[in-house]
């Protein structure tokens, strides 16, 4: 039976683009997301505005999450993975599993009484992050003490609309699809790999990602230590990018630390920012002008530090080469912030074999040839956004709308060769 | 209750923001009246005058960032309408009420928060 | 089409102080397409004057008016019943339209509130400038359609002076061009430069009957 | 007569403790129109919807005011909920008492709610219905340009079913694709072969648009080929003409030579050695060779792509040593790393530098000066051939194009605004989009996923032949309108234009399909002609009204 419909791996802004335009192109779309909220790694990042919009796309990203959810034509199935494939393009049959979700989005009207009465501490449900669509509440199997065989159900009591339900097992479905577009994302570098920068030992260290939730949840950036406003930032850039194990430059980390020090300047100008970097990358749209603006008030020091000590007054000293003068140098900062790269996600071997796609050598899917932006080696199976490599938010969209394109051009042929005309 | 701050919110920036503020339960002073407009840039010269005529302690206009308006000019639009009403109340003495343009994007809670308690301080302080 | 200014907000309250009920009257044609006098700018003024008086706590009461043509008695006569309950009249129109109405309604003092200013043309978006000078002799057809005695500083009929700057700029307004240097690349584009070197002899304003009066033949 | 207003009022099933519902009912109640009030605790589930409808029902309710959560999630649910009852869409007004109201202040609000509701009222009261329609559109696509990225959206479009047209102003197809069939293998000969061949696809070469007018659905563009000028309908219309390179020799300072003339010397552009590459009957091979990119221009990609495989080429196929200068190499596209790498692997040696190299000439060859970082001391290298650095600029043409489409360029010239809601592939106005180098430095990989972003944009447009509108949304009363083309010039998506309407009076005429529903012009019209359904003056006006203790 010819199916016409497309199932779209990972809500991260790839797979919630592919899903808009189809949706909007009349085709039906189901949206498998593993984790219980919708929007992946990009639906933290904050507004990086200073007098000017400095392009960052973390706005469309809050649209397009927003119109995907309520969209008619898209079926979110959240904490859902894929099980099993079979079938062939124009009709394939998909074996998906639903983790229990003890708490019903549907119903949940984030009222927070749940919460107030729950006696664990930390409390075993509790709200989502600021950026979390759908805003429902998060039940944790670790901390609720009925998975721990006491009989409480004083939150299934309390919840106004029966949004809670404990007796719930995995569940699995099977799907009937035309094509797969698989958007899956990626994971961010870990820095406790690179001891020596001493991330997870020192609180003032960041990652990239620290900062922009910091900056999502909090409005403004004080220091994880004593609460204060830093005075003396460091970014230091290819933290996972461009080494032996991480082939490629992830092209977003320069972008982002820049954008994010435009705006630590902007909110207390008188903050000392200086970006560790190899080679500054200051292309796309739009940066020209942002560049020129923050060039003189951030100094850039060519070359990457090697290590960060924590003196016993709780600053922290960098020690990296100073190229214009040759010799070691030793800097303190109240805060560091190691601008992580993208790497290819863990369990994408374990995807890639029950869906027959092959892997490329730097660990991200394999397009089919280099001529080619979203097909794979099976016909009828798309990538969409840095599944397939690392891109930036706009890149990411641009690839979804290409895959959901591809996929509907693949399916338009295949039915019209099935009429024979 | 020293009157209200009318606030005309753009509904792709300022109300959404203003919804997130709500979900995280961010508190801001309640004397603050919301009035949602397709775009910063629908709000005239006169909506602002018959608030402050009706009486209001401030009017706040709330648009997308700049460089980042979904109607390209919308933003740019309402900055001079509230230029020249500001002109305006100042050729008649009224400008004690403050008349403000913010921009802020719709995953911006704390941003409208800090607008409208900024308002509210500059209201304090001229006394009304 | 006529181009007019609105008058500074201090004349407008001092012509209006001795009132208590006024009717603002706008005009819906020139003065509204040169954003001085439509219906939007007489809510403004109108508001302007309510928030002004009530500040000095001695209220006024305005009526809200725009016809179509103020300079047309027909329509300007609709207004008829609002005026029998205002004590003045402030005319947002330009200086004809004024006059009907005080022409019509004579024992209520009308009062402009825009300065008529010149006839001309938008350059952009919210910029107008002057084009005619209405000087009742036109010789447009011999400066290449750009007229001297309005666009040039010193109104020459036989430039240009010798005060022209580098790049054809006026001497007394370095932003202007110099009209007549607009005049001379004109006529070469069209072959005529045999023009610039004809003698206008200056023109007799004062045989111009003021006021003018044009009477149709077909009437 | 005034409508008869049913507010529905909703406590989120307790979430909203703050607000005394029962006073608040009993003053909802006493304003004007309003016929009755519920109180529900769970207006947005199916219960709470059906007792909503039959109440509307029963109660022949002609406006709806629902005070409950925020609009944001809610509004297109209730909106098909007064549908099912019978009852206008559009003839809905929400009031925000949760998100904005009851969860933001602590202690008592119900004033505040209460207040809020009165502001629906009034709002809703003037409320009017407002009718849905599809418009018909006109289904043929129109491609400016002739290269890569050209041809390759007219077959896709092809497949998806859509004719198009392409434009092409030089004599062939498959300009500019040199750079990639010398680096990818591309055969540009089989892509023209297939467009010819191809039904869906009629080629204009040497063809120019002189006019365009029109909007999405309905552009009327005047086109003119060997002096004859045609004109043709097309629903939307794609831009992709591309870029050009220009040495930045004359314009750099630092390239100024001292002594020998410079022109004498063998400095080429990247194209230039790309053909040197390629002719295999070259008399000396250089022995030595210099490149130059990311001084005068550090936002672009493009030139250290090109450079890095003329560099790889040119060390495999004559073994010649090679400088590259630069300040930063730009790697941030797919694949590029590994290419420097390989690049440095060969031998290839980069010598970066944050002041650019002077450029002198010495007995007949090229001598570069430079500071290099590393070594934090000058290097000179005297070389056969130096592949000057190159600007990325817009097609020329470009600067007409824009003016005739009317549409904006970013800060480099390049098409598209720097607006982040117009990426991928937009502009301000419907139905004209952008693909490729014409709107900014893009590589193999970007430029793909441009046409088939394209592609899907415009089969979502047009395949289905009609646009579902809502009638009237915006609307210029042709009776006030005194046609002073205002709003044509300050509409940013181009939707306004002057219609004769009834023989001779020309009046503005807002297109449905065009309009983005901002409101810019129902704002600035000087003759208050144009009337925004659910955001008219009286309705924000009215909304002011109700605001008590002001």
């Amino acid at each position: 039976m010819e199916s016409k419909n497309v199932l779209v791996v990972g809500s991260g802004i790839s797979g919630v683009a592919s899903a808009l335009e189809l949706a909007n192109a009349g085709v039906s779309v189901y949206l498998i997301e593993k984790e219980a909220v919708v929007g992946g790694h990009s639906a933290s990042f904050c507004c990086k505005a200073t007098d000017i919009c400095s392009k960052c796309s973390a706005c469309v990203v809050f649209d397009k999450i927003k119109e995907a959810v309520i969209h008619p034509q898209i079926t979110l199935l959240t904490n859902s993975t894929i099980k099993k494939l079979s079938g062939e393009l124009g009709n394939f049959r998909v074996e998906i599993i639903h983790r229990p979700q003890y708490v019903d989005e549907e119903k949940c009207i984030a009222c927070g009484l749940c919460t107030d009465v729950c006696p664990t501490d930390p409390k075993a449900i509790y709200s989502p992050f600021a950026e979390a669509t759908p805003f429902s509440y998060i039940l944790d199997e670790g901390l609720c003490l009925r998975f721990k065989g006491e009989k409480c159900d004083l939150c299934l009591e309390s919840c106004p609309t029966k949004a809670i339900e404990f007796e719930l097992k995995a569940k699995e479905q099977e799907l009937s699809v035309g094509a797969i577009i698989v958007a899956t994302g990626f994971d961010v570098f870990d820095a406790r790999e690179k001891g020596s920068l001493g991330y997870g030992r020192y609180t003032n260290v960041l990652t990239g990602l620290d900062l922009e939730q910091i900056f999502t949840r909090e409005g403004y950036l004080r220091l994880p230590t004593n609460g204060k406003e830093p005075q003396n930032i460091a970014f230091i850039q290819c933290i996972g990018s461009r080494d032996e194990g991480h082939g490629y430059c992830s092209q977003v980390c320069c972008k982002y630390a820049m954008k994010l020090a435009g705006l630590i300047k902007y909110q207390n100008p008188d903050t000392q920012v200086t970006i560790f970097y190899i080679d500054l990358q200051t292309t796309g749209k739009g940066f020209a002008q942002f560049y020129e603006k923050y060039k003189e008030s951030i100094r850039f020091v060519r070359g990457v530090p090697v290590e960060i000590l924590q003196s016993s007054s709780g600053e922290l000293e960098v020690r990296f080469e100073d190229i214009s003068q040759g010799k070691v140098c030793r800097d303190n900062f109240d805060l560091v912030v190691l601008s992580v790269g993208i790497s290819p996600r863990k369990n994408s071997w374990d995807l890639a074999r029950i869906l027959g796609i092959n892997l490329a050598d730097d660990g991200f899917f394999d397009k089919k040839d280099s001529l080619s932006c979203n097909e794979t080696n099976v016909d009828g199976i798309f990538l969409a956004g840095t599944c397939q490599g690392p891109k930036d938010i706009p890149d990411s969209i641009a690839h979804g709308i290409a895959a959901a394109s591809k996929a509907m051009q693949m399916l338009a042929e295949s039915a019209s060769r099935r009429r024979g005309n | 209750m020293n009157g209200c701050i009318v606030a005309f919110c753009c509904e792709h920036s300022a109300y959404p923001a203003a919804d997130l503020a709500g979900k995280l339960r961010l508190h801001y002073p309640e004397n603050l009246r919301v009035i949602r407009v397709p775009c910063a840039g629908r709000v005239d010269v006169i909506h602002i005058l018959k608030a402050l005529e009706k009486g209001a302690a401030a009017v706040l206009v709330l648009g997308c960032e700049d460089g980042a308006c979904h109607h390209i000019t919308g933003n740019t639009r309402a900055k001079e309408r509230v230029k020249y009403c500001n002109m305006l109340l100042k050729e008649v003495q009224v400008d004690g009420r403050p008349v403000a343009m913010f921009n802020l994007s719709p995953n911006a809670p704390h941003k409208f928060v800090s607008a409208v308690n900024e308002i509210t301080k500059i209201i304090k302080e001229s006394g009304r | 089409m006529i181009i007019a200014e609105r008058k500074p907000m201090e004349e407008i309250k001092q012509a209006m102080a001795p009132y208590k009920k006024v009717l603002v009257a706008g005009c819906g044609t020139c003065v509204a397409v040169c954003w001085a006098g439509g219906e939007k700018e007489v809510e403004i003024l109108a508001s302007q004057l309510r928030l002004a008086r009530s500040a000095e706590g001695n209220e006024i009461v305005t009526l809200e008016a725009t016809v179509e043509r103020q300079c047309e008695k027909e329509m300007v006569e609709e207004l008829k019943d609002k005026v029998a309950e205002v004590e003045a009249v402030l005319s947002l129109a330009c200086g004809s339209g004024v006059q009907t109405m005080a022409e019509l309604f004579e024992d209520k003092p009308v009062f402009p509130a825009v300065n008529t200013t010149f006839i001309g043309m938008p350059e952009k978006e919210g910029l107008w400038v002057e084009m005619c000078g209405a000087c009742g002799d036109c010789f447009l057809d011999r400066t290449g359609g750009i007229c001297p005695i309005v666009r040039c500083a010193k109104g020459l009929l036989n430039g240009p002076c010798g005060g022209t700057r580098k790049g054809g700029k006026c001497e007394i307004d370095p932003e202007k061009d110099c009209a007549w240097v607009l005049i001379y690349r004109r006529l070469e584009k069209q072959g005529r430069l045999d023009l610039m070197r004809e003698y206008y002899s200056p023109k007799n304003f004062r045989a111009v009957k003021r006021p003018g009066r044009i009477q149709a033949a077909k009437a | 007569m005034e409508p008869k207003i049913g507010v529905f009022l909703c406590n989120c099933g307790g979430a909203i403790n703050n607000i005394d519902f029962d006073a608040a009912v009993k003053k909802v109640a006493k304003f004007p129109g309003v016929t009755c009030v519920n109180l529900s605790s769970d207006l947005c589930l199916e219960k709470g919807r059906e007792k909503m409808i039959s109440c509307i029902r029963g109660e022949n309710i002609e406006r709806v005011v629902v005070a409950a959560c925020s609009p944001e999630f809610q509004e297109h649910i209730f909106r098909e909920v007064l549908e099912k009852a019978g009852l206008n869409g559009h003839l809905l007004s929400m009031a925000n008492i949760r998100e904005q109201c009851s969860w933001t202040h602590d202690g008592d609000v119900t004033e505040k709610a209460v207040e809020l509701v009165k502001m629906a009222v009034n709002r809703v009261r003037l409320l009017q219905p407002m009718e849905k329609k599809e418009l018909p559109v006109n289904r043929e696509v129109l491609v400016v340009g002739g290269g890569f990225s050209a041809s390759n959206t007219a077959l896709q479009l092809s497949r998806v079913g859509l004719r198009t047209t392409l434009l092409e102003k030089e004599a062939v197809l498959g300009a500019g694709t040199e750079e990639l069939e010398s680096f990818y293998g591309f055969d540009t000969g089989s892509m023209i072969s297939a467009v010819e061949v191809d039904k869906n696809i009629e080629v204009l070469t040497s063809a120019q648009m002189t006019e365009v007018g029109g909007k999405i659905g309905d552009f009327s563009v005047r086109i003119r080929q060997e002096g004859g000028e045609i004109l043709r309908k097309y629903g939307a219309i794609v831009l992709a003409t591309g870029h050009q390179t220009e040495l930045a020799l004359d314009s750099e300072p630092q390239l100024r030579a001292e002594g020998e003339a410079i022109s004498g010397l063998n400095i080429v552009s990247q194209e230039q050695f790309c053909c040197m590459l390629g002719n295999s009957g070259l008399e000396t091979e250089p022995k030595t060779i210099g490149f130059m990119f990311d001084f005068s221009d550090e936002n672009s990609r493009f030139p250290t792509l090109t450079t890095l495989n003329n560099a790889l080429a040119a060390k495999k196929k004559w073994g010649s040593e090679i400088y590259v200068f630069c300040k930063n190499v730009k790697v941030d596209s797919e694949g590029m790393e590994k290419l420097y790498r390989e690049a440095r692997d060969c031998g290839v040696v980069f010598l970066k530098s944050e002041a650019p190299p002077r450029i002198t000439a010495e007995n007949g060859r090229v001598k570069i000066e430079a500071k290099d970082v590393f070594l934090g001391e000058d290097v000179i290298l005297a070389c056969d051939v130096l592949v000057a650095e190159e600007l990325y600029l817009p097609a020329e043409g470009a600067e007409n194009l824009s003016s005739l489409l009317s549409i904006r360029r970013d800060s480099k010239g390049f098409f598209q605004d720097e607006n982040v809601h117009l990426y991928p592939v937009g502009s301000e106005k419907k139905g004209i989009f952008f693909i490729g180098g014409c709107r900014g430095d893009l590589d193999l990989g970007r430029v793909l996923t441009d046409i088939s972003s394209v592609v899907m944009k415009v089969h979502e447009l047009l395949s289905s032949g009609k646009i579902l509108v809502e009638l009237e949304k915006v609307k210029a009363d042709p009776q006030k309108c005194v046609a002073c083309l205002t709003c044509i010039r300050v509409c940013p998506h181009g939707a306004i234009q002057l219609v004769r309407v009834d023989g001779s009076k020309e009046v503005a005429e807002i297109s449905d399909l065009a309009c983005d529903a901002c409101g810019i012009c129902a704002a600035i019209c000087p003759a208050k002609a144009i009337k925004f359904q659910g955001y008219r003056d009286e309705e924000i006006l009215a909304q002011i009204e109700a605001i008590q203790e002001l």
